[in-house]
């Protein structure tokens, strides 16, 4: 029954969305398909480290109001992971871009958006 | 929830519409940061929905207009 | 009482949301979905205020404030796309 | 003119302000007056829309009443809505129409179509110059140019007073 | 077919991993050791009311730093790699909708103090720098569509970034002269506990990345909005 | 107090079935007008409602909350305004029931040439 | 001491400040840029010099005023600074290179290069795994961000490839740590390590996915095309950094993530890495795009040093040594050979032939490319020493032989491509731009390689240390090359005279390394003066020559086998560069090098072998070897590919016949002893006389004769007088080969005898026949004739070798015909001394063909006014041919004492020989030199003043006679009477000669190139595919793991 609790719930859903994400990477030949599953990648992973800090029955972790300062140890979760994910999704954000912009050039010169076309370089 | 969030990696990896694709994987951004309320953790919940969720979206949404543009011109 | 009612509320908002993802599933055109995208940050917004009641923390509000201003933008970002005056 | 708009913009911002930090302390207060003023300076090229806003006592008890009015719509519309969704039948009838609007005053065209989305079965499509072109469920009657304009009329008489 | 196999193989495999990573997890019963020390001497040390706050900005500075270095490193990429030589002559666009236009004169003073509420209270509620910012970028975006006939100038948006940013590095550098090292916050004092002036140097120093993520992420989009006339 | 709490319970559960309306409503509704006005009108309140509610539930929070209505109430009309204008203009096809379409006999010569989406 | 953070706040600042300045083309930011870089320098050279001055605890950076395992600290110890210190210097460097394309792209550009350096010292300097990650992602963001200055659609695709790898990789990084943090309770890496000793399973994979993320920033083979592709498209300014500075800050990043998994992660690095060393490099050997190769070539050098941090644990102390070595050359040869592709701005390895024109330029490239592959005085040299040592005494001998295999395909890569450099024609109006910017940070990193040498040589144990001075003098040379070449000439000829006196007390009592170092140091001599007839500077010769003649001197020199491997590598270097001088050699040097190479890795493994054990590493040691039957073929064969025993001789005819006409007897006369003396080393420590039955002699006392038959009937067939000449020197080696095998008091001094022989007639023929050359421009014997008249001096130069060649009494050669007889007698190898006897007849007909083609018969026309050899090859000449004369006539000079020195020796007591005055006995008869040459001499005067007499009658014909031929021949050269001189012969004996050798290692050649042909189609080019190979790599390792 505990596997029905909010945590592993979404660390459940976290993994399979990271499958999902991989699968579509390695098998869409669009490179917008591409990076539209390495955000879905991101989001996983991001589901994931999360609940890996998440404690039961716990709440935020900020102090005000129901939060004491004097026991915050004992109400609060994990404030570290939260941190993590937190600076993962503003570089995820940043390299998203990146990706599109070189999707974009790559279309200019180009006119294709099929990763099987850019194949110029090789051996 | 985390169902629904699956149903749309798969409509966001094999729908034929690109804008559609991109949709759908904002939603699941959605879905997480719900998520991330119910894990405690409102942070990442705003920034998810913020970044994740909303910029990204309207990044890929200037790229694909720019791709059409590209298109027009040629 | 009143925590009963709010839950029963909840699984609403849960349904609508099956059916929301079900008119995305089907839908026709792509402003269908973005409806259904609309709709769902929308009902978000109400969810996390009621979470923030299940929580007692007020500071969920702040979430779904920001959550309020990046769904108006994202879909005025959509619909303009889509009308080709982006 | 200007310092109107921007007075109100100033009010506006730091009332939202006091509000969002939900609390009364010296610092808040004069970090939100500081923000207001200098946010308020900035947009004030755009603040025309602000400055259509009357004081006058009319326009106080109106928007009473409009509130009232928009409120009840509002309902209505929802159950209406709720009506035709539910029932199996779907028993809809839509079109879109054509409505003139006497308000020059851009708040209140913004008003007057949000209140007209939000009622019953209408919302606004586009509005080009001072016709609005409304989608409506459901079409009641033969005159529809007539039904337009009493969906208009109803919120503009009120906002007319408000804002011109 | 045999393609598709093989890859599925791969992801077989792939899960197979992951597996392993999650038969590890079994829940959490506290918070462990770093945690701790955050949620008790942090809260003395720091001052911060959100714990995630003052990981992130003061334990875990030198991280911020780099997450806000890789977001600039990105607009500077972007400006790099659009850079036009020609000038760029407006598309025909439909005219966006009065209604539009109106309403986002109305929201925009309203988003941008939201956006400032959240950085500059990100040691108290939930929210900062980043979050503030991307608020910022989106009401630069609403700017952007409603307002197609004024430019938002790039040079402005580049100040902020630089000013912001060296703001960021200085007030770093404050921290080895006046407190205990690179970023620590003890600079200012810490000031009542859940107060807005409260935490040191929190307040600042996420307004500095509020501005420059949110500078940041405009010049990202208006990089991607302007050029509209793609070199050949 | 108590009876003011579950009227602000209530009024959330009213809230909750509106948007359940709105769902039902863009899953019924023959074509995409006719989606958004059930969408957006009914999440709309719905969403107001459920604000409002956990707002009398929580007193304190009200003025916040209230701040956030306001906000739905502006953006929320003007985004489904935008869109439902989008998708005229990209030519959605309206559905078969419909009975006339003034803007497009206004304003049709000036679109006739633009193409519809995919 | 300035704190290393301020590297991260200056450089960043800076960064920020630099994002206000918009105007186009303002110089200043550049400049500012170059200050701001040159402040890293600074900080981190200083740290590096304080540690080293004083080796004192690291110094900890702390933030935010916590203590680490709570907050992110930095630390710089001697191996940061070191690092770091080579980052920053690269930076600095780097920019100065990139100064004008950073000026074309833009200021935005300026500030991603400063990001990447910051980013690149924080990976290296962070104790934290998030942080690590962060910075990683800053790096390679900075990184995609400059791969598409070239703004083609290839640098685009190339960067987007590298992006999606990057960010697939990053993301098992954050899985891997998130899961780290969950199970560990730590994010600092020193806390981690201190406080998990035993891995949970959940633990092993969170470890698993951290490492092999960190592993795959390494572009481990095979799943690095992302890598690839990215060195053949971006700028190779960008590509330096690349290879030399984001590898340096992720190779740091696995060194210390290392210690999380343990010794079970020690071992897969090694794994990881000797696959990535092997399979790159032979995926490398046909590669043809110069960028794209020289990214195959890093990510081999990259591999190495994955393995070497493996090895860790084998190599215990030495471990900071060996990586040091390893590291510094990879670093600095892979920049230099970057920016020199990037000065040269063509794909094509072969358009490489522009640097003809810039012979300093060539010279780097030739510096970078030995630098890279190991050879003495450069580092990796000595790193590879030790390395192979220490696996050795550790019993891993076969990793030992991967890493040289590896280094021998690299070998085969680069050494064609210095090749094409060296020798092709550059294309029709191909130049170099000389730009300052570009050419400085070339040069510079060519003197760092110069004090890294120095430095290398410095720290490795005090017993490796050996004798610099010859190395020095080369250097010497190389700073005055610019004078004329008389000058350099008669400063080099100095030079050896002076060592020669300077290490004649030293060997004096040695006989036997007396007499090589005389015929090492004195045929030096000799053959520098034909060097005199050479006008203008004659860039490049005497450095080399004499690096030939140091390493050579040094053979006999050296106490111990590292000394003796070095001196045995010099030479070989040395000589590769005289050989490749030639006009057409650059095939013949290429095979000369390849087999020199892999002769060199023979004896390398077998001295490994041999050493295994061991704390010296002294010659004697050898013979206490564990493996003493593999140690010794290996050795033996290694020395053969010098001799070029049958089977490895392919290289030689070639390449002495195509080397300079005052190279060609350097390199046959002298440096062909060079092998000999190997195998005698070699042969004294298998025990001398005890070891006579050794199956190894047997085998080689087969492989001699052979050699003889094999090296003197192709030597009948040649219608060139060198390559005549080159394979008389294969047959001649195989008597030396064969004498010397017989392992007995006289076969080694019969072999002893033809290697004087062979030194003093090869060199006075080579020196003939080049003056000859230089004369008639041409080797085809059936183009001169005639040429007594013009030329006597040089026909009884000619005269007087070919007969100590063919060993006609009176000369020399008789004498060691007599005691090789008795050899054989003694030995009992008769079938083969059959053998050899067979050999020593055919040896008539090419001596005959040789004297008769060139010098006798009529004169050609075109030949009539031609003028005898140049004075200074004669001189060498006339000193030779007193040579031979003084040895024919005292052979005991010098074979009594050394018969003395073997017999007074434990290796060979039964001495046969005795000597009475200038007559030798043995129980077989007696021979005296000076009583033959009275009779032999006088004998030889009537039938001359005979053959005077009858030439009178004899008439003119004409030469080009083809009134009687049935066909009208097309190339009337064809039927000149030396033409085809021996063709009864071929018909008769021709089968043997069939180039059964050549074609085996043709086949061996094209083989390997098809293979790593169809293997590198695995490098699709589809981004697609290479994040395949990613994942795939993964779920393989991980597979391997379990």
């Amino acid at each position: 029954m505990k596997y029905f609790s909010v945590e592993y719930i979404s660390i459940f859903a976290g993994f399979i969305l990271l499958l999902i994400g991989l699968w579509g990477i390695i098998s869409q030949k669009n490179i917008l398909k591409i990076i539209i599953s390495f955000s879905i990648i991101d989001t996983s992973i991001h589901l994931i480290l999360v609940s890996v800090g998440y404690i039961k029955n716990r709440t935020a972790p900020i102090i005000d109001g129901p939060v004491t300062r004097a026991d915050a140890a004992q109400q609060v979760t994990d404030p570290v992971p939260q941190a993590l994910v937190l600076t993962a999704i503003v570089i995820g954000v940043g390299i998203t871009a990146l990706m599109l912009s070189y999707a974009l050039k790559l279309y200019e010169k180009n006119k294709s958006l099929e990763i099987d076309k850019y194949k110029s370089l090789k051996w | 929830m985390a169902l629904i969030m699956i149903v749309m990696a798969f409509i966001a990896i094999y729908h034929k519409s690109l804008q559609v694709a991109v949709i759908a994987s904002g939603i699941i951004s959605l879905f997480a940061s719900v998520i991330y309320i119910f894990l405690a953790a409102p942070d990442v919940a705003i920034t998810e929905a913020s970044i994740g969720s909303a910029l990204t979206v309207v990044i890929f949404f200037y790229v694909l207009n720019k791709i059409r543009r590209i298109d027009d011109k040629k | 009482m009143v925590n009963l009612i709010l839950t029963i509320a909840l699984l609403l908002i849960g349904l609508s949301f099956i059916l929301v993802v079900i008119r995305f599933i089907i839908g026709e055109t792509v402003i269908d979905r973005v409806v259904a995208l609309d709709l769902l940050t929308v009902s978000s917004i109400g969810l996390i205020v009621m979470l923030a009641h299940f929580f007692g923390r007020a500071i969920y509000i702040d979430v779904s404030l920001v959550y309020g201003i990046l769904s108006f933008i994202g879909v005025i970002v959509i619909a303009k796309y889509l009308e080709k005056s982006l | 003119m200007k310092i109107k708009g921007i007075a109100v913009i100033f009010i506006l911002l730091l009332s939202t302000w006091l509000v969002l930090n939900h609390s009364l302390q010296l610092p808040i207060i004069l970090i939100g007056v500081g923000l207001a003023a200098f946010l308020s300076l900035i947009m004030c090229d755009k603040c025309s829309v602000f400055n259509e806003i009357k004081f006058t006592p009319k326009a106080f008890l109106y928007t009473f009443l409009y509130i009232g009015v928009f409120i009840f719509e509002l309902f209505k519309s929802n159950i209406d809505i709720a009506r035709r969704v539910l029932s199996p039948k779907l028993p809809i009838n839509p079109g879109i129409v054509k409505a003139e609007t006497i308000l020059q005053s851009q708040m209140g065209r913004l008003i007057l179509a949000n209140s007209i989305t939000l009622t019953p079965g209408t919302f606004t499509i586009d509005i080009i110059g001072n016709t609005l072109y409304i989608h409506c469920v459901n079409i009641e009657g033969d005159d529809m140019e007539q039904y337009a304009q009493n969906i208009v009329r109803k919120f503009e008489k009120y906002l007319e007073v408000l804002y011109g | 077919m045999i393609r598709n196999s093989i890859l599925l193989l791969i992801i077989a495999g792939l899960a197979f991993i992951f597996y392993h990573e999650l038969s590890a997890y079994h829940g959490n019963d506290g918070l462990n050791e770093t945690a701790n020390y955050y949620a008790t001497k942090g809260l003395s040390e720091v001052g911060a009311a959100n714990l995630v706050t003052s990981v992130v900005v003061t334990y875990r500075g030198l991280d911020t730093l780099g997450e806000v270095t890789i977001l600039f490193l990105t607009a500077a990429i972007l400006a790099l790699m659009f850079k036009t030589s020609h000038s760029q002559k407006e598309t025909q666009k439909r005219i966006t909708s009065e209604l539009l236009i109106t309403a986002s004169n109305v929201l925009l003073p309203v988003i941008f103090l939201v956006g400032i509420y959240i950085f500059i209270n990100g040691h108290l509620t939930p929210g900062g720098g980043f979050q503030g910012g991307a608020v910022l970028a989106s009401a630069m975006v609403l700017m952007l569509l409603s307002i197609s006939g004024r430019k938002i100038k790039h040079a402005v948006l580049d100040f902020i970034e630089a000013i912001s940013g060296i703001a960021f590095v200085l007030l770093g550098i404050l921290g080895i002269f006046l407190a205990g090292g690179f970023l620590d916050n003890s600079i200012f004092s810490l000031g009542t506990f859940g107060e807005l002036f409260s935490a040191g140097a929190i307040p600042v120093i996420y307004s500095f990345i509020g501005l420059k993520v949110g500078a940041e992420l405009s010049n990202i989009i208006l990089v991607l909005n302007q050029t509209q006339n793609v070199e050949k | 107090m108590e009876y003011l709490k579950i009227t602000g319970a209530v009024i959330t559960l009213i809230g909750a079935i509106f948007i359940l309306f709105a769902s039902i409503g863009i899953l019924r509704m023959p074509d995409v007008y006719n989606r958004i006005q059930a969408g957006t009108k009914a999440s709309t309140l719905g969403s107001i409602l459920g604000l409002f509610g956990i707002g009398l539930i929580h007193p304190d929070w009200m003025l916040k909350l209230l701040l956030l209505i306001m906000f739905v109430l502006i953006s929320n009309p003007v985004s489904s305004h935008v869109l439902g204008r989008a998708a005229h203009y990209i030519k959605v096809p309206l559905s078969d029931l419909t009975l006339l379409d003034k803007l497009e006999e206004d304003t049709g010569s000036e679109t006739a040439e633009k193409e519809g989406d995919k | 001491m300035v704190s290393p953070i301020y590297i991260i706040a200056v450089l960043l600042g800076i960064a920020f400040l630099l994002g206000l300045f918009k105007q186009p083309g303002a110089n200043f930011v550049r400049f500012a840029a170059v200050i701001t870089l040159a402040f890293p320098v600074f900080v981190s050279v200083g740290w590096l010099i304080h540690f080293i001055i004083d080796p004192a605890e690291p110094f900890m950076v702390y933030t935010a005023g916590a203590l680490p395992p709570f907050s992110i600290n930095l630390k710089m110890g001697l191996e940061e600074a070191f690092m770091t210190s080579a980052v920053n210097v690269l930076g600095f460097f780097g920019f100065i290179y990139l100064y004008k394309t950073l000026k074309a792209q833009g200021e935005k550009a300026v500030v991603l290069f400063l990001v990447l350096i910051m980013g690149l010292n924080v990976v290296i300097m962070t104790r934290d795994i998030f942080n690590l990650f962060v910075f990683l992602e800053i790096s390679s963001i900075a990184l995609i961000g400059m791969i598409f200055f070239k703004r083609d659609l290839n640098s685009f695709s190339a960067g987007f490839k590298y992006l999606i790898a990057v960010t697939v990789i990053s993301s098992f990084l954050l899985i891997g740590i998130g899961f780290i943090y969950y199970l560990g309770g730590t994010l600092n890496i020193d806390d981690f390590i201190a406080n998990n000793n035993g891995l949970t399973r959940g633990l092993s994979t969170a470890v698993f996915l951290v490492l092999i993320a960190v592993l795959l920033e390494l572009k481990p083979f095979p799943a690095n095309g992302w890598a690839l592709d990215v060195y053949q498209a971006a700028h190779p300014g960008i590509n330096a950094i690349i290879s030399a500075g984001t590898a340096t800050a992720a190779l740091f990043a696995v060194y210390k993530l290392l210690p999380f998994g343990g010794d079970l992660w020690l071992n897969i690095a090694v794994i990881i890495g000797l696959i990535t060393f092997l399979g790159s490099n032979f995926l490398g050997i046909s590669q043809k795009n110069a960028n794209r190769l020289l990214g195959y070539s890093s990510i081999g050098q990259i591999g190495l040093l994955l393995a070497v941090m493996g090895f860790s644990k084998h190599l215990g102390e030495h471990f900071q040594m060996v990586f040091f070595a390893l590291f510094i050359s990879h670093f600095l040869a892979k920049a230099g050979l970057f920016w020199l592709s990037g000065l040269i701005a063509k794909d094509e390895i072969k358009d490489w032939a522009v640097l003809r024109k810039k012979p300093h330029l060539l010279f780097l490239f030739g510096l970078f490319v030995f630098t890279l592959i190991g050879f003495p005085p450069f580092p990796s040299f000595y790193g590879k020493w030790q390395l192979v040592m220490d696996l050795a005494s550790n019993y891993n001998y076969w990793w030992i032989g991967l890493i040289l295999l590896g280094s021998i395909f690299e070998g085969v890569y680069l050494f064609r491509w210095l090749g094409y450099a060296m020798k092709l024609e550059p294309e029709e109006g191909s130049s170099i731009k000389l730009d300052w910017e570009k050419i400085i940070p070339i040069a510079v990193f060519g003197l760092l390689i110069f004090l890294a040498s120095y430095f290398t040589n410095e720290i490795f144990p005090s017993n490796f240390n050996i004798n610099l001075i010859p190395v020095y003098f080369v250097l010497f040379l190389f700073v005055i090359d610019f004078l004329p070449a008389y000058i350099k000439n008669t400063i080099a000829i100095a030079g050896m005279g002076f060592y020669a006196y300077y290490i004649y007390p030293d060997i004096e009592q040695d006989t036997l390394r007396l007499v090589f170092a005389g015929i090492f140091l004195l045929g030096g001599i000799l053959t520098m003066f034909a060097g005199y007839s050479v006008k203008g500077r004659r860039p490049g010769f005497f450095p080399f020559a004499i690096m030939m003649y140091a390493g050579l001197i040094g053979l006999v020199e050296a106490e111990n086998l590292f000394q003796f491997f070095f001196a045995w590598e010099l030479m070989t270097l040395g000589s590769y560069i005289l050989i490749i001088r030639g006009k057409k050699s650059i095939l013949h040097a290429y095979n000369y090098m390849l087999f020199s190479l892999g002769g060199a890795y023979m004896i390398f493994m077998g001295i490994a072998l041999a050493y295994n054990g061991h704390t010296s590493i002294s010659l004697e040691m050898l013979q206490t070897a564990s493996f003493p039957g593999w140690a010794y073929t290996l050795l033996a064969l290694g020395f053969l590919t010098k001799t070029a025993a049958l089977g490895f001789h392919i290289w030689l005819p070639g390449a002495h016949a195509e080397a300079e006409s005052d190279v060609s007897p350097m390199v046959s006369g002298i440096l062909l002893k060079g092998g000999v003396f190997g195998l005698l080393v070699l042969f004294m420590a298998m025990g001398g006389e005890q070891a006579g039955e050794h199956p190894l002699l047997y085998a080689l006392g087969w492989l001699g004769a052979i050699t003889a038959l094999g090296g003197n009937l192709m030597a009948v067939f040649q219608e060139d007088a060198k390559r005549l000449l080159a394979y008389s020197s294969v047959g001649n080696l195989g008597y030396i080969l064969f004498a010397f095998a017989f392992m007995t008091n006289i076969g080694w001094l019969t072999g002893l005898t033809y290697s004087i022989n062979h030194f003093l007639f090869k060199t006075l023929l080579f020196l003939a026949i080049g003056g000859v050359v230089w004369r008639v421009k041409t080797h085809n014997m059936y183009e001169m004739g005639g040429l007594i008249k013009r030329m006597p001096w040089s026909f009884i130069a000619v005269l007087i070798g070919i007969i100590t060649l063919a060993g006609i009494p009176p000369l020399s050669g008789y004498a060691g015909k007599w005691l090789f007889y008795n050899a054989v007698i003694t030995k009992g190898w008769y079938f083969q001394g059959a053998i050899v006897f067979f050999a020593g007849t055919i040896a008539f007909l090419y001596c005959f063909k040789l004297i008769y083609s060139i010098f006798l018969g009529q004169p050609k026309d075109k030949f009539r006014k031609v003028k005898e050899a140049p004075i200074w090859y004669l001189i060498p000449q006339f000193i030779l041919m007193i040579g031979i004369m003084v040895f024919s006539a005292r052979p005991d000079l010098i074979l009594k004492p050394i018969g003395d020195l073997l017999s007074q020796s434990a290796y060979f007591p039964t001495d046969p020989l005795s000597w009475e005055n200038v007559t030798a006995s043995t129980n077989l008869g007696y021979w005296s030199g000076y009583k033959i040459m009275l009779v032999i001499g006088g004998m030889f005067v009537v039938l001359l003043a005979w053959l005077m007499i009858m030439s009178r009658k004899a008439k003119n014909v004409k030469q080009f006679n083809i009134v009687y031929a049935g066909e009208r021949p097309f190339t009337p050269e064809t039927t000149h009477y030396s033409h085809n001189m021996f063709a009864p012969f071929n018909k008769a004996l021709g089968f043997l000669t069939t180039p059964v050798v050549t074609d085996f290692w043709n086949g061996v050649n094209d083989t390997s190139h098809a293979f790593a042909d169809s293997f590198r189609k695995i490098y699709t080019g589809n981004g697609q595919t290479y994040i395949a190979h990613i994942l795939a790599y993964i779920v393989i390792v991980y597979l391997i793991l379990l």
